[in-house]
């Protein structure tokens, strides 16, 4: 598989693309130090996490539902990690399996209950976001827990090759979501079920499991996420993660994902996630005060869809 | 008629609020085409979506090929070696037309789609059903009614079923469209496949079908060899009543006022500009073939598509308003009522009523409180007067059958009791008596002075009402018809004038050729 | 913990079912989800357990420190539900004084705790809310004092805050202002990480960025702290930088016994209740003590943790 | 009019009065003291902010819309009523008619850019829940501002009436939307529009000045909101109404609005802001750790909607 070429077809169908250089050009002049090789290197660490969670999102907004309990359960999920490998004393990967499980687990019970009792997935996982927050305070007695130095390997650059394991596995993750969703049946048929379930059911496509599944992955990649997340900080933090759906949401939206399903690109998606690690490291490096920050996030968030709608019907039109 | 029977139906019971079908027995042989008929609300489609796996029967037995059948979905029609294009267009919007064909069973080569066999493939569906101008990579959002009814057909001959279930398969094509997809229905039927064919088109089913049932309110009323039945006979077996004909009186008054002037009109689908007057009390049809812009010409006179040059001026009493958008329209007493319903016209999740009742009355302000009860009396009125087959006004429009969401639609309008009535395939399946009802009503709509321009790929039915006939051609309009030379023949030939011309003169500029059967 | 316990500790009602007049204290606290209140409450809830026959304890807490309104809500709560006591760790300084003064009115008795009212609002109500807590900009200047002793006049250094609208993280910047200021030592970064760890790391490692020259972060809290290690580690400069916090919660004892965290301050949160506590009971007892209270805040150090 | 009839005409389609009759149930036997009038009066004194913001949200969700802004708003508004109270010192009223036009801006911006320019109500909603977050620390330079006890009055029952001027005022607000939703040609062009866009359209409803309008007025509303919580605080908190979009959607969800338009009852987002303040009232009262509340919190939020869903299923079978 050609990923340049992937790259490069969804580039032409994402203006976004230009949003994204633009900001790092804004940057650029109003920091010294913003084109660095430090700079990359931060932002890169920095989205593993993000970049795990949005897949999920875009996912499941591509069969068109929500899934807001993504941030919770990450936290959750972080937190089952930190006390498996500290109060249990379990080695590091049979905890990382354990969270990678507890993610799965919580999905596949949003999915259960989104597939099989046809619940909307937006109370069904608001309700799973309360939840899953309970029970990471519950997992760590709402205390944060000092992993130490052996988890944080997993988000330190890799010797000889100079960026991290988890940036390397959520890139493989990007490529993999995008091949499975434009390349395969199973990705079609997602598509289809997003687009139109009834068409998709008359088609002999039963989109039950398919929900199901979707909001099972969405919560492992979220358990995926929690694992680097605790890896990233060092520590179980039970608090992380809250207001994580939105920024995933955001970033599918500006990478083209339709929120009424049917509709999305990963690559777009992870372009969406770049923007808004761009964003919070160059606003903490030119360190404007937090209702700056606010503000221009807001304002950049919607100026991205601004130039993505205004090239969509530029390119319809002409 | 050849070989043992493929479907067997007996004592079939299915029942909603009311009962919808009561003991029903049909028996489908081998190589058959067998018709269904009846009246809107009939049961037709619900038969349909009970052997597509779509509905669950209440009570009785259906076996195919001498085995029980009872699919639980869908798939199971499928592996039962059913395909079934239904009546309510469904495609995926956002996958490619290739995609559409073949969802059922995507060709893939090592866990990956196979894009060459699948293009492959569907370009070889297509070009059998009449898409062959179509790119089968695009999407579908961009399709015509027409070109989604065909995809349909494509999609359920994409593989190779045993029986064929085809629902109002023309409701959406021209004559020339709905000729050839009988000639591959009589081909596959000669190929040993069983097909059920069902149409309000009374002539057709007796060309195709070998026999025909016909369902009067849930019940099996008759089967017979389409031979040795006429569309009278039909027609009497599914109402009950004898022949129904269009009865109202028809002068025309020839001095009545424009209405409606539209000068030098152009869009971007109808390039050749277009001069034209409506006159109170007349009705204008348009013919043409599919894509030759009937629809594009009735959405550019309701504001719906941007001019790129030209006005259509509304004239009342004397004063002259430029329709810009359809809010215009619809105050200026202009109605539309576009060819998909589904999407242009229901309001899923509303009830009847609802339906019926948006935009509501000339009269009606935004700021007003609603008059219930005017509003149920104007709704029993209308459902009376179109003989809606429902349970009551409150019942969500969803669950009415095709045809009677269709005579809602035309309802919404004659409440609104607008002037000037744009209808784009006002009759697209609704069954022989309501559709002479529905010309008796749009007669006598002109008597009181209203004007109706009706698009309409059933010739037969234009010359039947229609004062005056313009015939578009490849997205030009080519010819004018008084009532006094209707002439079927003209003005088919007129349809494909233009297409002809192109195909003559093979060095046209304009890349997007069509062929007559598009 | 015990925090999966119900927090309503004791019987409302006598052994014999005949209702008893012990008095019920109403502890309303900010988040339970952050572990500084966990402790707290905790604290409360093992002094309510060895002091069985004396007291009822409700622990009431908010979703998140800033959510105002549900602590005004708790109040009114308490009041309905006809608490003898609150002892409350307002989450705002002014806004909640207004149901106090309610709470005042129906013969409740109110101890402040933790984060100290605000004098102008107590006098516009004729209040006199009794406080035991520790003095935040105090401790903040302890542990500023303690960084500014390692370290030399112009070095630079950077303020990781809290959420800037709360109280509690204006007095803890404004203590370690001081502490530098006074130290001669330059302040070039001064930014909110919301009291959140992953926020600090985005935060710490775009000031590394900006300022490569810098020798050591202030964070207004531990878990600040915890993600400004985190970055210093991703960014390699491993010792280069001295971190210290605030809290002592127990997931930087480890930090500081390695040397990556330098100090943080102890404001003896499970005390911290147990004071306002004794201190309700005391005036229900008819013990007129009216005057305040101030509650140790003390440095934790490597050598305090030996 | 008759306000019974169209209580009990709603109730019936609404299964969810019985989630809520049954949460009372159960706190009034977990807590001695749930059934008195404080406990009354205290839950009816904090229903009229989230009814505010509800009714709005629940107008928005109608023409298949979402507003994330509204808390924000709501801050933002309250920081702007203090300041013009406070540092400026405007009257009262004039500080409430400043607030209540910010809210009114704020939307209309937001209505503007989803109705106008055909952007995602759900990413410029959400740029705007930053952006008048901002707003709402720089106006107060991320202080609580006291206002006093005047402003007070607003929430404290009248005299002789025993109910204060936000509660009353609110349940009017909720009287009327209801009114104009079922019973107004507006109401119906609302549905319609949410019901299906391009058939609106096709009837001569123009979309845009409608969805504009309904984000106006959420927002309209947000600033009343706004009003009321600084009444109830009897101060302006910039961080007012964090979250609160999300129990919003909560609650008109819960009463039988759907999340892709075309359907929604505002006596049931009513209903839904009633279970959501029992339900943090009745914990508050038993006292339960925050763990369990959150539990508590999401499974009521599923089990509200299983009830209703199950109702829906059972009604249309039989
Ligand atoms: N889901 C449903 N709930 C209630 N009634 C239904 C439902 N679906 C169909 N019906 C009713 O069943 C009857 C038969 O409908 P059906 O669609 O089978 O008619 P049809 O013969 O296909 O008519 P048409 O020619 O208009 O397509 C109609 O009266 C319709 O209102
Ligand atoms: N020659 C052509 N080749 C390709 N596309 C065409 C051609 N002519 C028209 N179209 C497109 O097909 C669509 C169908 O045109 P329109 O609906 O106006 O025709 P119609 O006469 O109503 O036919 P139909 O019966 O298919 O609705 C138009 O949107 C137009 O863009
Ligand atoms: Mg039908
Ligand atoms: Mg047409």
């Amino acid at each position: 598989m050609n990923i340049w070429r992937l790259m490069r077809r969804n580039a032409e169908d994402n203006f976004i693309v230009a949003s994204l250089i633009l900001l790092i050009l804004f940057f650029g002049f109003s920091s010294d130090n913003f084109f660095s090789v430090i700079t990359l290197t931060t932002i890169l660490n920095q989205l593993p996490a993000l970049t795990f969670v949005t897949v999920g999102m875009t996912l499941v907004l591509i069969v068109a539902g929500i899934d807001l309990s993504v941030g919770s359960v990450m936290g959750f999920c972080a937190a089952v990690v930190g006390v498996a490998a500290v109060a249990w004393g379990l080695p590091l990967w049979m905890a990382c399996l354990m969270g990678l499980g507890t993610g799965l687990l919580c999905g596949a019970v949003n999915g259960l209950l989104v597939a099989y009792f046809s619940l909307p997935s937006f109370i069904v996982t608001l309700g799973m976001l309360e939840m899953a927050r309970g029970l990471a305070y519950v997992t760590t007695g709402s205390q944060t827990m000092y992993i130490g130095s052996q988890i944080q390997s997993l988000a330190l650059p890799l010797p000889g090759i100079g960026v991290s394991a988890a940036l390397i596995s959520a890139i493989v993750l990007v490529i993999t979501a995008q091949f499975v969703l434009t390349r395969t049946v199973l990705g079609r048929y997602l598509v289809a079920i997003g687009s139109n379930e009834h068409a998709a059911r008359m088609s002999g496509i039963d989109p039950r499991p398919y929900r199901l599944m979707v909001l099972a992955v969405s919560g492992a990649l979220a358990g995926i996420a929690g694992i680097f997340n605790a890896a990233y900080l060092g520590s179980a933090d039970p608090n992380a993660g809250i207001g994580l759906e939105l920024s995933a949401i955001a970033a599918a939206v500006i990478g083209g994902t339709s929120l009424m399903g049917g509709r999305g690109s990963i690559i777009g998606a992870f372009t969406g996630v770049l923007i808004i690690a761009v964003l919070q490291n160059g606003l903490a490096q030119i360190g404007v005060s937090e209702p700056t920050k606010r503000l221009i996030t807001g304002a950049v968030i919607i100026i991205a869809v601004v130039i993505d709608r205004w090239r969509a019907k530029h390119a319809s039109s002409s | 008629m050849t070989g043992s029977a493929r479907l067997t139906i007996s004592n079939l019971n299915k029942a909603f609020a009311a009962p919808v079908l009561i003991g029903v027995n049909l028996k489908i042989a081998r190589g058959e085409v067998h018709a269904i008929v009846g009246e809107n609300g009939a049961g037709k489609s619900t038969l349909v979506n009970i052997l597509a796996g779509n509905l669950r029967k209440d009570g009785g037995e259906i076996s195919l090929d001498g085995n029980i059948y009872e699919p639980q979905g869908p798939r199971d029609a499928y592996t039962a070696g059913i395909a079934c294009a239904a009546q309510e267009l469904s495609s995926i919007e956002t996958l490619s037309v290739a995609e559409n064909i073949a969802l059922r069973a995507l060709p893939q080569k090592n866990f990956v789609i196979d894009r060459g066999a699948l293009n492959a493939n569907a370009l070889k569906l297509m070009q059998r059903v009449g898409l062959q101008n179509i790119d089968p990579t695009s999407s579908t959002e961009a399709l015509s009614l027409a070109d989604r009814q065909l995809l349909e057909f494509a999609k359920a001959i994409s593989f190779d079923c045993q029986l064929l279930i085809l629902d109002e398969p023309t409701a959406a094509l021209t004559a020339p469209q709905a000729d050839h997809l009988h000639s591959i229905i009589a081909d596959l039927a000669a190929a040993g496949k069983s097909i059920i064919y069902i149409s309000h088109r009374l002539d057709d089913v007796l060309d195709v079908a070998d026999n025909v049932s016909v369902l009067r309110d849930g019940e099996l009323v008759v089967t017979t060899a389409a031979k040795q039945t006429s569309v009278s006979d039909l027609v009497e077996e599914m109402t009950g009543r004898n022949q129904i004909t269009s009865t109202a009186r028809r002068d025309y008054v020839s001095d009545a006022g424009v209405v409606l002037d539209v000068t030098c009109l152009t869009t971007n689908d109808l390039p050749h500009p277009i001069d034209l007057t409506f006159k109170s009390g007349e009705i204008v049809g348009l013919a043409g073939l599919a894509g030759a812009g009937r629809s594009e010409l009735l959405s550019a006179l309701f504001g719906l598509v941007p001019l790129t040059g030209g006005t259509v001026k509304r004239m009342n009493n004397g004063a002259a308003h430029v329709v810009l958008n359809a809010g215009q329209a619809v105050r200026n007493g202009i109605a539309y009522l576009g060819e998909d319903r589904q999407s242009m016209g229901l309001f899923p999740g509303q009830s009847l009523l609802t339906n019926m009742m948006v935009p509501g009355s000339a009269d009606i302000r935004t700021l007003q409180c609603i008059d219930h009860k005017r509003e149920r009396d104007a709704g029993t009125k209308l459902v009376e007067k179109l003989t809606i087959r429902c349970q009551n006004l409150t019942q969500d429009i969803r669950q009415l059958s095709g045809g009677n969401q269709q005579k809602a639609l035309i309802a919404r309008w004659l409440h609104r009791d607008s002037d000037i009535l744009l209808l784009d395939e006002p009759t697209r399946g609704v069954d022989v008596g309501t559709k002479n009802a529905i010309y008796d009503l749009l007669i006598s709509l002109r008597q009181k002075g209203k004007t109706i321009i009706m698009a309409s790929s059933e010739i037969d039915e234009l010359t039947t009402v229609c004062d005056r006939i313009l015939v578009l051609s490849d997205r030009k309009l080519v010819r004018s018809f008084e009532r006094n030379d209707f002439s079927e023949q003209d003005i088919l030939t007129a349809a494909f004038s233009e297409f002809t011309a192109s195909v003559e003169n093979q060095s046209t500029s304009d890349s997007r050729v069509a062929s007559p059967l598009r | 913990g015990s925090s999966g316990d119900s927090d309503h500790t004791g019987d409302t009602s006598g052994e014999n079912g005949v209702p008893d007049d012990r008095p019920t204290v109403a502890l309303i606290i900010k988040s339970l989800a952050n572990e500084f209140f966990v402790t707290m409450a905790d604290g409360a809830r093992q002094h309510q357990s060895q002091n069985e026959g004396a007291y009822d304890l409700i622990v009431n807490g908010i979703k998140n420190e800033t959510d105002l309104a549900q602590q005004v809500a708790l109040i009114d709560q308490m009041i309905a539900s006809g608490v003898d006591a609150i002892v409350i760790a307002p989450a705002d300084s002014k806004a909640v004084v207004p149901a106090l003064a309610r709470a005042v009115a129906a013969g409740i008795v109110v101890v402040n705790i933790d984060n100290q009212l605000d004098a102008d609002t107590l006098a516009e109500y004729e209040l006199r809310i009794p406080f035991v807590g520790p003095d935040n900009f105090a401790g903040a200047e302890k542990v500023g004092n303690y960084l500014a002793a390692t370290m030399e006049a112009n070095q630079s250094v950077a303020i990781l805050e809290g959420v800037p609208t709360t109280y509690n993280s204006q007095r803890r910047t404004a203590g370690f202002l001081k502490a530098m200021n006074d130290a001669g030592i330059n302040v070039v970064a001064q930014q909110s990480a919301q009291w959140d760890q992953t926020a600090a790391v985005t935060v710490t490692s775009g000031i590394l960025i900006q300022h490569p020259e810098l020798d050591a972060i202030l964070a207004a809290n531990d878990n600040m702290a915890l993600g400004a290690v985190a970055a210093i580690a991703q960014s390699g400069r491993g010792d280069a930088i001295k971190v210290v916090g605030f809290d002592n919660i127990s997931a930087v004892q480890d930090l500081i016994r390695e040397g990556r965290i330098l100090a943080t301050a102890d404001q003896h949160a499970a005390l911290l209740a147990v004071y306002g506590v004794e201190f309700a009971l005391e005036a229900l007892s008819g013990g007129a003590t009216e005057a305040d209270k101030a509650t140790p805040v003390d440095l934790v150090t490597i050598d305090t943790l030996k």
